[in-house]
């Protein structure tokens, strides 16, 4: 049974569970908009299951007036709509809570709880009655527990009417059927219940420069606006959504106004090997270049991610990972992929890898994985994950520079070809372990063969110790140079230097923040170091010089991010803690402070100092 | 055309083509292949091609994966960009750079192992793509590189070098390519090359995926008695379905073509490709009628080669994609960044 | 130009320069066995390009009185036969040392040294003048400078004669003619130089103990021995022969003598996916199926090792390691798939990795490698390489123990499963970590459901946190458990206690070995442990508590060894030190004292104690 | 047999095999896909097949790679053995797992996403090497676990859900395998149990690679108008090529097979394939002819279904190899080490 915990106005976590494939997914939107609109901050994480129809998925709704957005397993509201799961949801509600079922059938005994109240409403019941035709009866159960949850928790009624004009403004039948729904639910909830209830909404002015929006529709709005203009790819879960937004916006933003031709090529592969190729080729050609997988995806392009690290093709790849290993559990959260991606391929190779921890950070990570890419001539990562890939993340709005010039890095042109006596792919004139590249077809004098066989700095074929490893010593230094363009890590500090120290990455960051600002109400000051990319930054080294104890969060089982931190920092093995959880849900408060608290009451002393 | 480099100078003796370049100028580095490798004559054969038909240097792609015959690239037109990726993959490649960059003009080297073996599902979907390329597989029968195991084209007894006898059936890539409805299919000898000259230019002009299979000798694995793609054996089973002239472009069409035994087919660039028929019934065409008559050729243990099929009606790769008409590595990037303002726009959708 | 250096009876380097297709692989073969049949300690590298015929190819003879094997490259003796590659093949010759040529073209004046003595033979205008047909001239010119070579270094002709006479007992034209070839030779050499050489030959009894092979060979053999039934495999440098050698061992010892029907099913892949589903379905089954390859083709099965790391399906992977990354230098060796081999595939993996050192360890090895796979239940690796894979090896006779039974761990037979009321496939009843498998046909109650994606301890789907959880640190557990045994390290210690330890892994054994007595002779004793399997055994652990300064020595660019140490042990950054060579050579002594010194003259005080 | 759980206890109407079996036993657990998917009627097929052919639980291996149609061989005989692999390279496990244990019956369920994009290769060198094996590819022309993309079996002018056509020729696996040398090639409906069912018999008993085209209408992304993999375009669209009886090796064989019409193939069970064919003039046997009347039907727009084509005769992947009759698991140890003795023997080789 869960356990009580706090709640107020604008403060609770609901869960909605649904069967999938039913259209709760539009009805939860539209509350979580509505919520939105009201300007509360809030979030929404969906759990769903690897089908297509039929089994249990649900909605995890946060409200927080406080901005809070990671995810939070006490739900003092449940809304269990699926008898099939029934035992988990009600269980799952914390005492002193609500669950709102379908009383259309009783409650069996055996989920009865005296610790919460039931609000039972014959929502099939009520649709039978109200509407005609099942596939219409069941689409608007799920609006009529909304109409509900507008009565019990205050929702203003206005907002939500509004949004049904909008999204319904062509299609008046939906729009008076769904209008029914809503009031139908609350109506009953009015009369039957005390409305609201404790936790309940009030109108704040929270979300006014803030949009709503899954990283995955960011990442692709980026790579737009990186400029890239040939997408490979080959679907998979949680990453084929990246693919779906580049393709909208593309269609909408980059079709020739005069031709109707596209400005793009989205080329769907027959498998991730040949999205691989298809990059490869594309930015060998000049292009931007990207293609978006999961791990399963990373480890099928591992041999051409080390042919673009040896040839020095630019290329993007965006991992949105999810739990591993093997096929895993594709729907749910993880990141497991830390050191595959950073050292994907066989041979000694070391890759660009930069890590958001929200949609909006995987807008600008986009758009600055292609300038590293081409700067730094070598695949580039974005690691994502399901968690901020495919859930609605608040988040502050994009901004847009319009005199931004994208780094193309050291290409030659015509007329510098032209200058020039002779030109060598490999060779690096200035010192920064960068050699300038060519395109094809822009002039003879840039042509050179590229190859992932052994090769000298010239370009040509070699089997030969030192030319061989001339090359290789540069491209180690080349990589490593990147750790001062990478975006620098984020550092939260508190005002006298702390021995205590987190480090963390991606999304783990919300719940981080949460559980260091509750540890800071208690006395307990950390200071917080978010890493954003690899090669580490030289404040990385600096952070851990800086802390006796740095303990590092994430969410996978081999302690992947403390691994790199080992194996690419200077730092004493003694100094780093782990905590890891990976279960497959996004990270909680409640699990950071579960798991630094054992390394604090021993540093606790100094750690208040 | 401006950015070609200065030819060097040459004995004066040497042809030149509209581009003031001589053959040599479309030779490689010296080629690394055993002495009598057919692949040799096969770079040959392109050499000639890309002179003969003034091709830019620079305006040439070359690509392949990983093999004997992956390796020629490097022997032919050291003043283009070449590609050799990994093993079975280049299909992929090439078609990412003709995404990216639809004007050069891109030729695929590939061997049988590399494109029936492992590279057998890229192959296919290159295919079907219909990618803009000619592609040349260099078809020996064996894994030359690895030293002589049998590949998937082996023929059904055919011997190896140690006596043991093919017993699998072998994946013919022109029936491959024909089934899955490859819009240019021909087969040629690399120990032929006025054969394969014209096939490799019509393949050069054609407007999609053009797949042309060259039986290619492995003289060192698998040129003894007992093999059936040995200089011998395919020199005696070599069976010519059509013969192919290529007229191109800017060359004046004069010729009648007469009902029956020649047929003459219009290339996306104007250029001609002439097929005289051995039979008249034949009909490159129609691709049922290819399969059947190459099916008969085949089970008299004959090799038909040619210009096999040709169609030129249909959408390459930017056709179903529907991209612009010129290269995406052009479109200057004002046009592809939709600014700021459009991003106020979109996000007054994100609720 | 290469420096002067030591050298005497039965202690020197030749390097013989060749084109390669030639035939000089089997005159260099016929010559290194002769040195052999001497009883004298002898070691032969190929250094062979990566193409079929006609470019430069070297054939590097040790011979060592005192058995030592590692690569030198300290040649006292120059057989230059190719014009290609005159420059450099003689100037690699020691100062003092001799070049055998052939003087049927005058030698251009730019190759001459003063320091050395050319030894002129007119081979070419002989084997014209000798031998009928052009095939048959090329070869028997090889045959001719082994001939000179009798004479110079005082081989002994009729251990020559012996082995010609085994080899072409049936072809007796072609023995004659090798006969001749050989006299010719011998005769040239002794009416025109001083011969034998200083650096000559002298028959001991050292070898008699001793066979010479190819790690490959001795793989192949291991694979019969263990029971393998089921080998699939694409073809690739340097990992074919392993292959090769399966194939004629199991037609010599596993056709059915009734029916002559293989006892065996080996498998041509279309690529490295396929061999890798291969093994992981006849694993499956029950078989004990292998495969081997090189980095090139890790890479690609990497998806295929997760699905059989997570679904715990035994098999075996050869990695015979080539100089990546990618395509690389096929044709040199390298250490660069350590850790690739340790974590291969994307989410939380771990792979129990087996390094043998020379020939004799890739028997063992195998052997070991079936049991581990089997016993727990896991994808093992052997990590070999080319040097150690294709090269010829003196190594002590193998022995094989009838009494051998294979581990094939826990299998519930039919008998078994009629007694159990359910059996349940990830169930761990011992707390060992490993839970009892069954196999496919033998028992109704013995069937599940075998997959790569979620599954809880039972083996259904899963998509519950706890349930993924506990099966996934079962697997960590399990693995981590291999740890005691996987091969102990072998360790080699000094007297008293040393500060300074040397860890190394596979072929660099030799090269340490030497440089440790050779820097034992100068009163630098240094101790020195070789790591031979991972997850790394408790040893290695101590060794690392035990010593204040531990260098690694391996061959590769990132220092992976060192990674796997920091990684996979407590030990302090701080004492790690790292050697590296990684220009496709094998390693020699000179490389390892040249790394090792900077850290000795630090610590020598220490280390003289 | 001994090895069968015991069945419980069962309403006594319900019909027994002759294991004693019901077709209950030979159910799996509860189906995870849409209601009315097309896969579900597949696995209802797969059900009646081992049951009425009497085939032990255990002895059965299913194997699949990823998808929906890849989830099903957890749907039924849950007392066979399962393997869900990864997505696309079945066929490989499939070949490890029958060069292992070459007495199971193999059973694979795939897609057209996992046979025809990922996973094309594998197909085809699993019909090359002939691996005994029921294939069945639930062919719905979009891959569905992910939503709905078009796969490579879509049909040209097939639309999406969205309302977008397919532009690109498909690859039709029916055909790929015929080209490929497939022994046993067959197209059903998941609509049509009656046809099914015995074309599933038939390739059970076949002695190498049975390759079932299924086409399985994805009720949710694939089946709506303007789909042409759909229940209803199927439905109107399918032309019965040849009509299918399996009679097992136990049945005793009266019938006499007329000329003509009806055509009795013996498998090598034993168990005889009776064919009723359309037209007179189909014979299954006659590769090439069977390609030119499928691609006859096929130009009307019709779906030729029935068992295309069947040859008994051809080597399996065991019989390329050469393997002993028994399974390769069963060999003892000692049979399979040579021991010390052959140890010393052959280091004698060793110089
Ligand atoms: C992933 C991978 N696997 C294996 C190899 C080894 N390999 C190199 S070339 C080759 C076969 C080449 O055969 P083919 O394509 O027929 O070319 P050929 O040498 O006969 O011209 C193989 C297996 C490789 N380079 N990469
Ligand atoms: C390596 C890899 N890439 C992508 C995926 C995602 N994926 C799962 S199923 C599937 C397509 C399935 O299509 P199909 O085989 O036609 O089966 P259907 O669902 O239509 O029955 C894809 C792309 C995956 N599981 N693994
Ligand atoms: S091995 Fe064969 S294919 Fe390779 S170069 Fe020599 S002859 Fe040509
Ligand atoms: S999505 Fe389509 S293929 Fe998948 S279960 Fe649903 S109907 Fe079947
Ligand atoms: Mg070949
Ligand atoms: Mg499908």
């Amino acid at each position: 049974m869960a356990r009580e915990s706090d709640y107020g106005v604008n403060d609770f976590g609901l869960k909605i569970a649904t069967v999938n494939g039913t259209g709760s997914a539009s009805a939860n939107g539209l509350l979580l908009q509505a919520l939105f609109r009201m300007g509360i901050p809030v979030s929404g994480k969906n759990v769903f299951p690897s089908n297509i129809q039929g089994l249990p998925t649900w909605y995890e709704v946060r409200v927080n007036k406080d901005g809070y957005t990671a995810r939070s397993p006490d739900f003092q509201l449940g809304v269990a709509m699926n008898p099939e799961s029934y035992a988990r949801d009600i269980e799952e509600v914390v005492s002193g809570g609500w669950i709102l079922y379908d009383n259309s059938r009783e409650l069996d005994d055996e989920f009865r709880r005296d610790d919460v109240t039931f609000l039972g409403i014959p929502l099939a019941d009520m649709c039978v009655e109200h509407f005609q035709g099942s596939r219409i009866r069941i689409l608007m159960k799920n609006i009529t527990y909304v109409g509900a949850l507008v009565a019990l928790l205050d929702i203003d009624m206005d907002v939500v009417k509004g949004m049904l004009q909008e999204k319904f403004a062509s299609k008046q039948h939906l729009m008076d059927a769904n209008f029914n729904a809503i009031e139908l639910g609350q109506t009953y909830a009015l009369e039957h219940f005390d409305c609201p209830l404790p936790i309940r909404l009030e109108a704040m002015d929270k979300t006014k420069d803030c949009v709503m929006v899954t990283g995955n529709a960011a990442a692709a709005l980026g790579c737009v606006y990186a400029g890239a203009t040939v997408g490979a790819w080959y679907p998979i879960t949680p990453a084929t959504s990246v693919m779906d937004g580049f393709t909208e916006y593309c269609r909408r933003f980059r079709v020739d106004p005069d031709t109707g031709k596209n400005n793009f090529c989205i080329l769907q592969a027959e498998d991730e090997l040949a999205a691989a190729g298809m990059v490869i080729g594309a930015g060998w050609m000049g292009a931007r270049a990207f293609s978006p997988t999961a791990g399963p995806g990373i480890s099928l392009m591992s041999e051409f991610i080390g042919l673009a690290y040896y040839a020095e093709i630019p290329c993007v790849f965006f991992n949105i990972q999810r739990t591993g290993p093997s096929t895993g559990m594709p729907t749910r959260t993880q990141q497991g992929d830390l050191m595959l991606c950073a050292y994907a391929s066989h041979g000694d190779t070391k890759h660009i890898v930069l890590f958001p921890a929200d949609p909006k950070e995987c807008f600008e990570f986009s758009v600055q994985a292609f300038d590293l890419a081409e700067r730094f001539q070598t695949p580039t990562f974005v690691v994502s994950d399901l968690d901020i890939g495919m859930n609605d993340w608040m988040i502050p709005r994009l901004e847009w520079d319009d005199s931004f010039v994208p780094d193309r890095g050291k290409i030659l042109d015509a007329d510098e070809l032209e200058k020039i006596e002779t030109f060598y792919r490999y060779l690096d004139l200035d010192g920064d372990h960068i050699a300038a590249r060519t395109l094809p077809g822009v002039h003879s004098k840039g042509s050179y063969f590229t190859r992932g066989s052994g090769h000298d700095k010239y370009g040509r074929y070699t089997e030969d110790s030192d030319a061989y490893v001339e090359v290789m010593d540069r491209l180690l230094a080349k990589v490593d140079s990147a750790a001062d363009h990478v975006p620098a890590p984020e550092i939260f500090e508190t005002d006298g230097g702390k021995s205590v120290g987190i480090i963390s990455v991606g999304g783990c960051h919300w719940a981080v923040l949460e559980a260091r600002d509750a540890l800071a109400t208690e006395g307990i000051e950390i200071d917080y170091l978010r890493i954003r990319g690899f090669p580490f930054n030289q404040a990385v080294e600096q952070f851990l010089e800086d802390h006796s104890t740095v303990i590092v969060i994430e969410q996978n089982r081999d302690e992947q991010l403390k691994n790199l931190i080992l194996l690419e920092t200077s730092c004493a093995r003694e100094k780093l803690q782990s905590v890891r959880y990976y279960g497959g849900q996004p990270l909680s408060k409640g699990h950071v402070i579960e798991g630094v608290t054992p390394f604090l009451t021993r540093e606790r002393a100094e750690v208040l100092q | 055309m401006s950015y070609i480099k200065k030819p060097a100078a040459r004995h004066p003796k040497l042809k030149v083509n509209s581009l003031g370049l001589t053959v040599r100028d479309y030779e490689g580095s010296m080629s690394t292949l055993c002495a009598g490798c057919g692949h040799d004559s096969v770079t040959a054969a392109l050499v000639q091609t890309f002179f003969e038909l003034d091709v830019e240097p620079h305006r040439l792609a070359k690509l392949s994966g990983i093999g004997c015959s992956s390796k020629t690239p490097a022997y032919f037109v050291s003043e283009a960009h070449g590609f050799n990726s990994v093993h079975g993959r280049m299909p992929s490649v090439a078609a990412g750079a003709n995404a990216a960059h639809r004007d050069l003009l891109y030729v695929g080297i590939s061997g049988d192992g590399d494109s029936l073996s492992i590279g057998l599902g890229q192959f296919c979907h290159a295919i079907r793509r219909n990618v803009n390329m000619l592609y040349v597989l260099e078809n020996n029968g064996v894994y030359g590189l690895t030293k002589g195991q049998f590949s998937a084209s082996a023929d059904i007894g055919s011997t190896s070098k140690g006596g043991m006898a093919n017993e699998q059936g072998p994946i013919d890539p022109v029936n491959t390519a024909l089934s899955l409805g490859a819009t240019f299919v021909a087969r040629s000898f690399s120990g032929d090359k006025d054969q394969l000259v014209p096939i490799l230019k019509a393949g050069l002009s054609h407007s999609g995926f053009a797949f042309v299979d060259v039986i290619s000798p492995c003289v060192t694995f698998n040129d003894h008695q007992g093999s059936t793609k040995s200089y011998a054996h395919t020199r005696s089973h070599m069976h010519e379905v059509i013969e192919t002239d290529f007229v191109p472009l800017r060359t004046e069409i004069t010729t009648e073509y007469s009902e029956g035994s020649v047929q003459g087919i219009t290339m996306h660039d104007g250029s001609v490709v002439k097929l005289h028929k051995v039979a008249d019934e034949y009909d490159p065409t129609d691709r049922r009628a290819v399969l059947d008559y190459l099916a008969e050729v085949g089970s008299r243990g004959e090799i038909a080669t040619g210009l096999l099929y040709l169609e030129e009606a249909g959408a390459d790769m930017h056709g179903f994609e529907n991209t612009v008409d010129g290269p995406l590595v052009e479109i200057p990037f004002a046009d592809l960044c939709p600014g700021s303002k459009v991003l106020e726009e979109v996000q007054k959708e994100w609720w």
